[in-house]
């Protein structure tokens, strides 16, 4: 899950990290409000789960109330990568002398949390990391310990020359672990990490990935979620414990397992159709997800065929068909249905099927061109 | 021999009172796996009744369902928060084989769990997998039993229901498997492609190995290198994800590319780079397979 | 540094454990007052650094607010090994079901933080350890990654058949070891821990002895400290970190060194003299220590001779030296010095004695032979 | 050879700009120890003026100290709320050998530093300890050179300057020692008893130990038992608090009593009963050891 960079800094503020205020705004009257209560020379941030902000304009220095009003007219509403902003963060601008990198992410192969810092800070770490690796010092964190102040030492050693600078850093590398765990996240960056003129050490962007395996236990992280630039039935989707991703194509696809969803689109592309979601039901259902899923996409108007591929493991065939009999009772079925059902529990299923008047195939090749073709 | 399971596994089943638990542990037994006990807390002394499988002891903890029955291998089937401890009381126990089932885990309970696991001599399968099947000796986990076939061809996986495909495939066109392993999809997992190719090699009934990946990380990568430096066996590859839109997260949390890393297009070359013969579709896996046997 | 129950209680209670209500007195109308307000059968309990209370006379149980007053006027200036009860701890009466003990500490030989429990709860745990070892279940913490919710479920299990009260003490279990850890401590003791008649799992005795090495971190227990029990001596030699304890003889003894203080007292009863404390100057010793341990030691109305056996190392004989010439310079000595200075900086240290009148010998043997002659 | 410390010891001195680093450091140089580094944050590259014994270079991180001087050696003098993570930099930058003489370091701290340690084959001696003293070869930590002699007595101790008074009395009495090592009286320490009379049996050029204890504890029954059961050599020992008042705490946390179990009598009579023959005094150390040599 993407919380906002406004949430991300009361979060960093809260774990005692020096991050200058700021507040949300949703109207370009509430923005020059705030301007005025900083005293006129603000940034104002597009709030949206989009990278390159910046680049697409949606962060805009204002040096008086009225500019800040007025640059907050133009962003709230722009588009950036598809989504809408509906909220700015105004917050005072800050003197820069330096910029640089902090970030910590789990890592797959090391199995653990890992730091990267570098002194280029302000741009994309994907970007330092193509062009300037030796720049990025790296630090795995045992988790069984957690960031040992001498790491943290280390690595603000490397972004700044000056003792006071590199025990402020030190203090911030902590705190941005303690936050990274706290909060359940997957990734926790501070881009840049600014130093002013005076010598002070500031976090004055926040990005935080929150795990969503985590939420269960983290219901004050889960509220943090922003629903508003989601498309509706990705959230109705995800509180039904599915995981669909609409995309452009005709065909939609119900499987179980994400292997095997993407190889049902890649299949589906190999026979010359066009998928029109990722839909996975996920292990263990229980045919309400069935159910959920028929719901989602067939209220996607491009659908014009229904393809089923379930392989059965820990997903039953009889509850996928149980859900199937009890969808198609519900709800009136405007395009056909391509079924492929084997594995656990396939004869029960089939028999459900057949009894319901469907027929099911065992073959994934032979459903995947059928639904091509009927696509068509 | 097979590699992981086999016939002498002595399973003990965590989580066997619930609803994925007790159909499992059924569908295990009747496979012919010997399951030697379960564990639900607060159920100690119980039995659980697998009809014409037999009957399983049920345990308060994993203490004592090793003492009293010498089981060495576990799997588990426990809700998400009660899972990592369920892995790290399965290894306090002496178990050395601990199979995770649970989807779900957070990643930050599994930076904790796989040291521990580690400090304890014991290899963990998943979590988020389907276990291993070594097909006429032991089922551990969730594939079907039904598909599988005795045989000499290993295969691994990061997927679940894409393995059965790839297994159902070889199985309808007659050819067998030694072990098949699912390693799971989740960001850390205890056992990747290049142990179970270590296994494969080492293990005398496995003549050609079936490697299945997915779009994401760069753990294929590594094993298509380690396959060309270190295997004398053919592998046979494919990677789910050929078409996937980038940047978005297809449910697996492995299953994200970031930045120009973990691409299928790149993992894909990776293989062909390194001796294995790439399958564009599922059931390419026969034909290529055929060639290699 | 001891805690008082009423103090370890409240930590205890901040950690979610499920602990009766209770509140302290220092008259006997407030404890009567208490015990009107939690429906007058309540338990008064003396709270002193000292183990027996009750055998001492110190808990007592009373069926109404005029017993509980009357209690608390009998308790209250009761001395108990040799400590003075200034407050009592009211609190309501539980039924009781049964009694368990359970208990963690730092253990010393697997270096790590061990639990004990035991289905005998409400006597001394060393009791039982005595008369029935196998009564207790222990187990050890690996600090690395705290204590596991299997391993709290297993302790509890071995003090509860029914699942529900297992459940409840290993969440006891877990809420006691996050007290420990997060208090500093080095004991953290439960006992009993009770169930009621109707199932309940509470904790109504708690016990916590805090590493007085974590104070410097931890504001919030320093304060929890009641010095009104303690010897003004005591008190002034730790806030001038010094280790003294006050004994009965005739030999006031200033040692650098814990082991180096103990054997002195061992040769001082060995040539058959009397020590009248402990006194150990630390390591990295200013003149200003041995200021202050020389202002203690002569305020000790029994001490006819002073003895400083100091053997530098961290410790330098002319700080040593420097302190035994101001502390002479600005109070009276009545009694004589016997000093005993070798290792780091001895020359110089001898040099500054010698300047100032004194003499000083290498010898350890030969000044507690001497300070045992000069003080009978 | 010796125990430890050696000519081969190349030191490097964490907290070397403080009151007691430095000072110890000048010590230490005068003394002949091989000290190649120093560490304080922000003071690297300046150096350390050893006077007519040399120059010693600061760095900023043990990391440094460690890869431009070879160090294999380090002690540790800085203030107690820094000490624990002293230990941990000079394990991790692969110091091997690592004495702590900080005293006051919490416990809770050092049940993680020990593990710590160990996972990077270091050994720790301390915290709250004299060190180690080679006569002739090298001096690490804090005892007084100038009371030491080159011979073939091994001394090992809890306590610091108990262990000067013991030494001092074989000095003079002209018994040199091979290595005089101080264990330090924490609750939890990195080196204990039997670890040093594991070295010392091992070092060729020991030829008899004396073991001085405490109050407290069970460390000295235990080494009593190894003893017997593992010494070829004679060992004299002593135990300090024999009339120390039961349950009162004496300066380290080592010298309390609980229970039956620490008593300095109980000792006592271990040591008896392990063959290891007992001190009244301090200076009796002087006969016992003629005695045997």
């Amino acid at each position: 899950m993407n919380i906002h960079e406004y949430q991300a800094k009361e979060i960093f503020r809260r774990h005692g990290m020096p991050v200058p205020p700021g507040d949300i705004a949703t109207t370009p009257d509430r923005a020059g409000e705030l301007a005025r209560t900083y005293g006129g020379s603000v940034v104002v941030k597009a709030q949206v789960h989009a990278g390159g902000r910046g680049k697409a304009g949606g962060v805009k220095l204002a040096k008086s109330a009225d500019e800040a009003r007025s640059h907050a007219e133009k962003i709230l509403g722009m588009e950036i990568k598809g989504l809408t902003v509906e909220k700015v963060l105004v917050t005072p601008t800050e003197d820069i002398a330096s910029e640089a990198y902090v970030g910590v992410i789990v890592d797959r192969s090391s199995k653990r949390p890992v730091f990267m810092v570098s002194r280029e800070g302000g741009i994309d770490i994907e970007e330092v990391a193509a062009t300037n690796p030796e720049a990025i010092r790296r630090l795995t964190v045992d988790p069984r310990y957690g960031l040992l102040p001498f790491q943290a030492y280390w690595l603000a050693a490397s972004l700044y020359d000056d003792v006071k600078q590199q025990r402020a850093a030190a203090k911030i590398m902590g705190q941005l672990y303690e936050a990274f765990i706290a909060s359940g996240a997957s990734l926790a960056e501070i881009n840049p990490l600014i130093t002013t003129p005076s010598g002070e050490v500031k976090a004055i962007d926040a990005k935080m990935n929150i795990d969503d395996n985590e939420l269960f236990r983290r219901k004050d992280v889960e509220a943090l979620r922003d629903t508003s630039s989601e498309p509706p039935s990705e959230i109705k989707a995800r509180e039904a414990s599915l995981t669909y991703i609409k995309l452009d194509g005709s065909i939609g696809a119900v499987v179980n397992g994400a292997g095997l969803a993407m190889a049902t689109m890649d299949l589906i592309k190999f026979y010359g159709g066009e998928p029109a979601n990722f839909l996975d039901i996920g292990g263990s259902s229980n045919p309400e997800k069935v159910v959920n899923a028929l719901d989602i996409i067939t209220s996607d108007p491009n659908v014009t065929v229904i393809l089923f591929n379930i392989f059965g493991g820990i997903t039953r065939c009889d509850d996928v068909a149980n859900g199937i009999v009890t969808a198609t009772g519900q709800m009136e079925m405007k395009v056909p249905l391509v079924i492929r059902l084997t594995g656990t529990n396939e004869e029960e299923g089939v028999r459900i099927l057949e009894e319901a008047g469907f027929s099911a195939s065992t073959s994934m090749d032979d459903v995947v061109k059928r639904a091509v073709e009927q696509a068509q | 021999m097979a590699i992981f399971v086999d016939r002498d596994t002595r399973l003990v089943v965590q989580g066997i009172t619930g609803r994925d638990g007790s159909f499992h542990t059924q569908q295990m037994m009747e496979y012919g796996t010997r399951v030697v006990a379960g564990v639900t807390p607060g159920k100690g002394g119980q039995s659980f009744d697998g009809g014409a499988a037999g009957s399983v002891p049920i345990f308060d903890s994993m203490d004592t369902a090793v003492r009293e029955t010498g089981a060495n291998t576990a799997v588990i089937y426990v809700p998400p928060a009660f899972a990592a401890d369920a892995v790290m009381e399965a290894a306090e126990a002496g178990i050395t084989f601990i199979v995770a089932i649970t989807e779900g885990i957070p990643v930050l309970d599994m930076t904790r769990v796989y040291p521990y696991v580690k400090e304890r001599g014991a290899r963990l399968l998943g979590p988020n997998c389907p276990g291993a099947l070594s097909p006429g000796r032991a089922k551990v986990g969730i594939m079907p039993g039904q598909i599988v076939r005795e045989g000499n061809v290993g295969v691994v996986s990061r997927s679940g229901t894409l393995t059965y495909e790839v297994v159902y495939q070889l199985t309808q066109a007659g050819i067998g498997q030694s072990t098949c392993v699912g390693i799971g999809g989740d960001p850390i997992i205890g056992t990747n492609f290049i142990d179970c190719l270590e296994a494969f090699e080492a293990d005398p009934e496995t003549a050609a190995v079936v490697m299945i990946g997915e779009i994401g990380g760069t753990d294929e990568q590594e094993a298509a290198a380690y396959v060309k430096q270190s295997l004398s066996k053919p592998v046979v590859g494919f990677i789910a994800g050929q078409t996937a839109p980038p940047g978005r997260r297809m449910g697996h949390a492995g299953a994200i590319i970031s930045g120009s890393a973990g691409t299928a297009e790149e993992k894909m070359q990776s293989f062909e780079d390194n001796a294995i013969q790439v399958m564009k579709r599922p059931s390419d896996v026969v034909e290529l397979i055929r060639g290699v046997l």
